[in-house]
């Protein structure tokens, strides 16, 4: 039969406002009429296309940048491109991760989008066969004063709880922060961090031909079906409906899903597996027929459905939760059946692999799409778009920024701002330790996570300072992920690798695109100088209303290993009487920091700049130390700079700390209140110091007494006292009050 | 005679959208034995009093209650009845 | 002693009770499917905490209607000892093996955090490595720890010394500020009234290891041990 | 005619029974700015699609799954409201 008896649209079906609000412009709808060897799609066909082409499933502006991206290293197993990265713990073992966005959804339906994000990264990693061993979230809202602020936090950390906590991955880190840039266009990036087994590692190529294709999970609705609200309308008689429906998490299934799916996985029945995430049913066969280098086709009659009357456009196009694709070993249907009946699922054989290369879905008798899997896969455009730097702003001398009244008074405010305060409010309503291998909880610099039932450990955190990118995206970039590696390492960890979501506007507008060059420039400086390659990540762009964009938002999620669970430290002080040492450079630098932002209410000037030698070479001193046994109490210095962290590795002990500004010629609150990179706080035993001095003496690094730990209370050189009650008071309310004030 | 409403108020999810809670409720009564059964939905229900006589106040009072708290509008519908009490 | 863990779908703590048991009997506890209708003979039953069925509904309740309930509910009446912990509480609540309800927490939201809980007695197969009036650290983790019985109950329990754990303050005190989630009473954990089953909201196998922060719990599962074997 | 049934239940809260959703929704609707609220009682609502014609077996099936499951009759009570389909 000829595609084109069958498939060629109705006169009127394809109109210029139809292809339009599929999100194709004319080019690219010339392109897609061209791949299918000249004829005009019909309306099924222009929704595949518009789907697989869109930018978050083709990376059409940003793939030319993520290819600047360092993706290899000894230590990767797989890199980007499959669901999740893959890197090597040892001992026959890998750590499967990814961050992913779910921003827009979150902000039409706070919980169930921020539920599904949780539940969407999960699948990436429990596909590929690793177990989920922890969660984090990196979390920007707009404005505090915003009306909608409130709601929007309340919604998206029960959306987070509800879903991580019913299905027992414990949820350990991540970040939250206030902007107003963020007003119209949160920011959910969902991470999820697996465990596997080397041998036992599970890809999405479907290779081989003739071999069965299998729906398994929930059934499929018309959730999430974006596109054409007109077009859609057309098939949909139900007139009230037409908004497209919200996807609703069930945590439930997916927990069932995971252990059906790993049951399964023990054994060899799996040749291919992927999850369906966005455009559900499409983009899952199409990447497993073009990565296993065959055809396939789709019986839609077959599909598992919970609403009657089901088009194939909007089977194809459905983004139900909690479902996955694969194709089998022919003879072992039944065998799989068994298991995922036994934990109440779906399980239908919907397809077969073919090797006519074209991606063929069928229903009720007729062929719906017909279209070359090459094209749909590979044959996206590709934009270089135009892109113009930001300007390079000064370096903001330290005497320009007026000094606080009151040192102390400072230093309450900064631990109350909504960007520095306690994230106990949103923590504590996240189960952090279910799986019982929590050893590094929340409210450290990484969490720590066991690798269970061995004496390894998991680092795990996020960072991304997004004034630092708005005002320098290249140092900004590079300081995110100078920052996980530099978490990481006060933890005692050695960082392994990175997976990234990067959140921006408008890729069309040349200063954003310049904004996203940058970061990726960056990143990768700073990827290559520490060995820490990039292994998975996502892109969202368009994040913007009315013009306004969003302050640049690479959001970076860091990973390492600790080898000796015994060997690892805290950030806290460790006892009364420790002697704090400070190791890195200062430089007293009050550009973009906090201090200045919101204490003088100016945001000027360059952001800190990062050296990567001395970061590499500061960083692997400390971590030195830990592993050596001689060092279990370290904090890095970040926001908010040194009297910062200090107050939090107080506060953490409940034990106080007298510091002395030291010798420099830098103003009181520049020593203070600087952000300069690549530095940590260590709290040693006394007996310990000269030995560390002398060791840090010996390769050029620079360190210095900072003080003494004991007593409650703050003090600088013995003055400017803060007690630790109130700085705890200053520090714990703001959250907590903010969100119990409707 | 008291001046008093109470308005009884039910909340139900929108028609396609996925109700896990409905779901498993199935499956366990399916469990449980009872047959026949072709779909179960779960949804609020929300009993108010108020001090309020007059019944097109009361219930203008209410929707704006559903539409700004009680109903989630994204994915949720409400109804409500009144009743002098 | 032998100890069976049922598994139902949705539970999440499971394996980190079997961990904790494993520690202190040596070997592994035996994990039971929810659908099995019988429970292998053994000295312990544990139902663990999780979201079985989601806790859709009511935490526990179709938990407690599942097949091997029957079974898990004869044993108990004949005296084999059951510990349910969290979500496992809930469904002993549910089957009626202890009095109340839980409801939602009093601030509506999941509340994960170590809390301090006060001994009430010392003398059952569940605490007797503990002291009397001891204040222990442990974790809770739920959204329905919200102990509710009607007054008469209550006073029952009380009477009969049917508390088994009280939240409470450093000094072990049950203050309202001490008490997590509005629990009645302070209530944080029940026993039947021959002491043979015991529920608790909070989890005692995550505070029993040194690396997790600290092992209060692990004298529960002590306990057990030395009584039964 | 179709043979179907729609049963609308009701569950609710007796009595005296604490109802932490409730006093939250009426702390938050008071903040909102809506007085007059004498108090707010949260109950669920679950409509259950039956294959049964005859009522009154209808409404003994839909008594049943209230004892057993949908309902817990320490602390709430049901009512059950049948509709043809
Ligand atoms: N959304 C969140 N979920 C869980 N933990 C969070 C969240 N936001 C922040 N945290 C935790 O709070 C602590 C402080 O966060 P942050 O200020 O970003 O740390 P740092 O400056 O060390 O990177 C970290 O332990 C972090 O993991
Ligand atoms: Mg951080």
């Amino acid at each position: 039969m000829s595609s084109q008896d069958t498939l060629g649209p109705r006169a009127d079906e394809i109109t210029p406002e139809i292809v339009a609000e599929h999100g194709l412009n004319r080019e690219e709808y010339d392109r897609v009429c061209e791949s299918l060897g000249g004829r005009a799609p019909n309306l099924t066909e222009l929704g595949v296309f518009s789907v697989m082409w869109s930018e978050h499933c083709s990376y059409k502006s940003s793939r030319v940048w993520l290819a600047k991206l360092p993706t290899t290293g000894p230590q990767v197993i797989c890199g980007p491109g499959e669901n999740a990265g893959i890197v090597d713990i040892g001992d026959g073992q890998a750590a499967v991760f990814k961050m992913e966005s779910h921003n827009h959804p979150s902000f039409i339906e706070p919980y169930q989008g921020a539920a599904t994000g949780v539940g969407g990264i999960m699948r990436d990693v429990f596909t590929m066969g690793a177990r989920p061993a922890a969660n984090l979230n990196a979390l920007r809202f707009g404005s505090p004063d915003h009306d909608k602020t409130r709601h929007l936090v309340s919604g998206v950390v029960s959306g987070i709880g509800g879903y991580g906590n019913c299905i027992g991955v414990p949820t350990v880190g991540g970040e939250v922060n206030f902007d107003k840039s963020y007003d119209g266009n949160i920011l959910v990036n969902a991470m999820c961090v697996g465990l596997a087994e080397v041998d036992k590692i599970f890809y999405a190529a479907a290779s081989g031909v003739g071999n069965p294709v299998v729906y398994v999970g929930s059934k499929t609705g018309r959730d999430g079906i974006h596109g054409a609200t007109m077009a859609s309308a057309e098939f949909d008689d139900d007139s009230d409906e037409k908004r497209p429906t919200v996807q609703v998490g069930d945590p439930f299934t997916e927990k069932l899903l995971l252990e059906a799916c790993l049951e399964l996985m023990a054994g060899d029945a799996i040749i291919g597996i992927q999850d369906m995430g966005a455009a559900g049913l499409t983009s899952s066969s199409v990447e497993m027929a073009d990565k296993g280098g065959v055809g396939i086709e789709l019986d839609l009659d077959l599909v598992p459905c919970r609403e009657e009357a089901m088009t194939a456009y909007e089977m194809l196009l459905s983004e139900s939760q909690e479902r996955m694709l694969m194709v089998l070993t022919p003879g072992r249907e039944d065998g799989a059946k068994k298991i995922f009946e036994k934990w109440g699922l779906d399980f239908a054989v919907v397809g077969i692999t073919t090797d006519t290369g074209r991606f063929v879905a069928k229903h009720q008798g007729k062929i719906k799409a017909d279209i070359p899997l090459d094209t749909l896969a590979n044959n996206a455009p590709k934009y270089n778009r135009p892109w113009i730097a930001g300007e390079k702003r000064p370096v903001i001398v330290p005497d320009e920024v007026p000094a606080p009244n009151s040192l102390s008074d400072a230093l309450i405010k900064l631990m109350s701002l909504p960007d520095l305060c306690s994230r106990r409010w949103v923590w504590e309503q996240y189960d952090h330790m279910v799986m019982g291998d929590t050893v590094g909880r929340p409210g450290g610099d990484a969490a720590v996570v066991r690798v269970h039932g061995t004496d390894k450990s998991l680092a795990v955190t996020t960072d991304v300072t997004p004034r630092y990118v708005a005002a320098d995206a290249h140092e900004g970039g590079k300081q995110a992920v100078a920052e996980t590696w530099r978490n990481l390492t006060a933890t005692g960890a050695q960082p392994l690798a990175i997976t990234d979501c990067m959140n921006f506007g408008n890729p069309q507008r040349p200063e954003i695109m310049g904004q996203f060059a940058g970061a990726i420039e960056g990143m990768a400086e700073a990827c290559n100088a520490l060995s820490y390659p990039v292994v998975s990540g996502n892109v969202s762009l368009y994040n913007e209303t009315n013009g306004q964009a969003i302050l640049p938002t690479p959001a970076i999620g860091g990973v390492g290993l600790i080898k000796n669970t015994e060997r690892r430290a805290s950030a806290a002080i460790g006892h009364d009487g420790d002697i704090l040492l400070l190791v890195g450079t200062e430089r007293g630098h009050l550009g973009q920091s906090l201090y200045q932002r919101d204490l003088v209410g100016k945001s000027e000037g360059a952001p800190p700049p990062v050296d990567l030698t001395a970061e590499l070479r500061n960083g692997n001193f400390v971590r030195g130390l830990i592993e050596a046994g001689d060092v279990a109490h370290v904090h890095d210095c970040s926001d908010g700079g040194l009297w910062v962290a200090v107050s939090e590795m107080a506060m953490a002990a409940d034990i106080g700390a007298d510091i002395t500004l030291g010798s420099q010629q830098l103003p009181a609150h520049a020593i203070l209140f600087g952000e300069d990179q690549g530095r940590y706080i260590l709290s040693v035993d006394a007996d310990q110091v000269a030995k560390i001095i002398a060791s840090a003496e010996s390769l050029a690094i620079p360190v210095r007494k900072l003080g003494v730990a004991g007593g409650k209370s703050l003090r600088i050189d013995g003055e400017h006292e803060v007690k630790l009650a109130d700085l705890r008071q200053a520090h714990e309310s703001w959250l907590p009050e903010y969100m119990n004030t409707v | 005679m008291d001046k008093n409403m109470k308005a009884h108020v039910k909340i139900t999810l929108k028609k396609g959208v996925l109700d896990p809670q409905g779901k498993a409720i199935h499956q366990a009564l399916g469990s449980l034995g009872f047959d026949g059964i072709d779909q179960v939905r779960q949804g609020k229900y929300i009993e108010i009093d108020l001090a309020e006589t007059d019944e097109s106040k009361a219930r203008a009072a209410i929707e704006k209650m559903c539409e700004k708290l009680l109903a989630n509008m994204v994915i949720e519908n409400y109804a409500i009845e009144l009743e002098q009490t | 002693m032998k100890a069976a863990v049922i598994v139902f779908p949705g539970s999440n703590c499971d394996r980190d009770v079997a961990v904790s048991l494993n520690a202190v009997m040596g070997s592994s506890p035996e994990m039971v499917w929810h659908g099995n209708a019988e429970v292998p003979k053994s000295d312990l039953i544990v139902l663990p905490g999780g979201f079985s069925y989601g806790d859709y509904l009511r935490s526990g309740a179709m938990a407690a209607h599942s097949p091997i309930m029957k079974d898990v509910i004869k044993k108990a009446n004949s005296g084999v000892p059951v510990l349910g912990i969290c979500n496992g509480f809930q469904m002993l609540t549910e089957t009626g093996l202890l009095p109340g309800v839980m409801l939602r927490n009093a601030n509506l939201k999941f509340i994960c955090k170590d809390v301090q809980l006060r001994v009430e007695r010392n003398d059952t197969v569940f605490t007797r490595r503990y002291k009397k009036d001891q204040v222990i650290t442990i974790p809770v983790a739920n959204h329905d720890g919200n102990y509710f019985a009607d007054e008469n109950t209550l006073a029952r329990l009380e009477d009969n010394n049917l508390i088994a754990f009280r939240y409470c303050d450093a000094d072990g005190h049950p203050t309202g500020e001490a008490n997590p989630n509005g629990s009645a009473r302070n209530i944080a954990g029940l026993y039947n009234e021959n002491c043979t089953i015991l529920g608790l909201m909070p989890h005692p196998e995550r505070l029993a290891d040194k690396q997790l922060g600290g092992i209060d719990g692990l004298a529960l599962f002590e306990s057990l041990v030395e009584t039964l074997h």
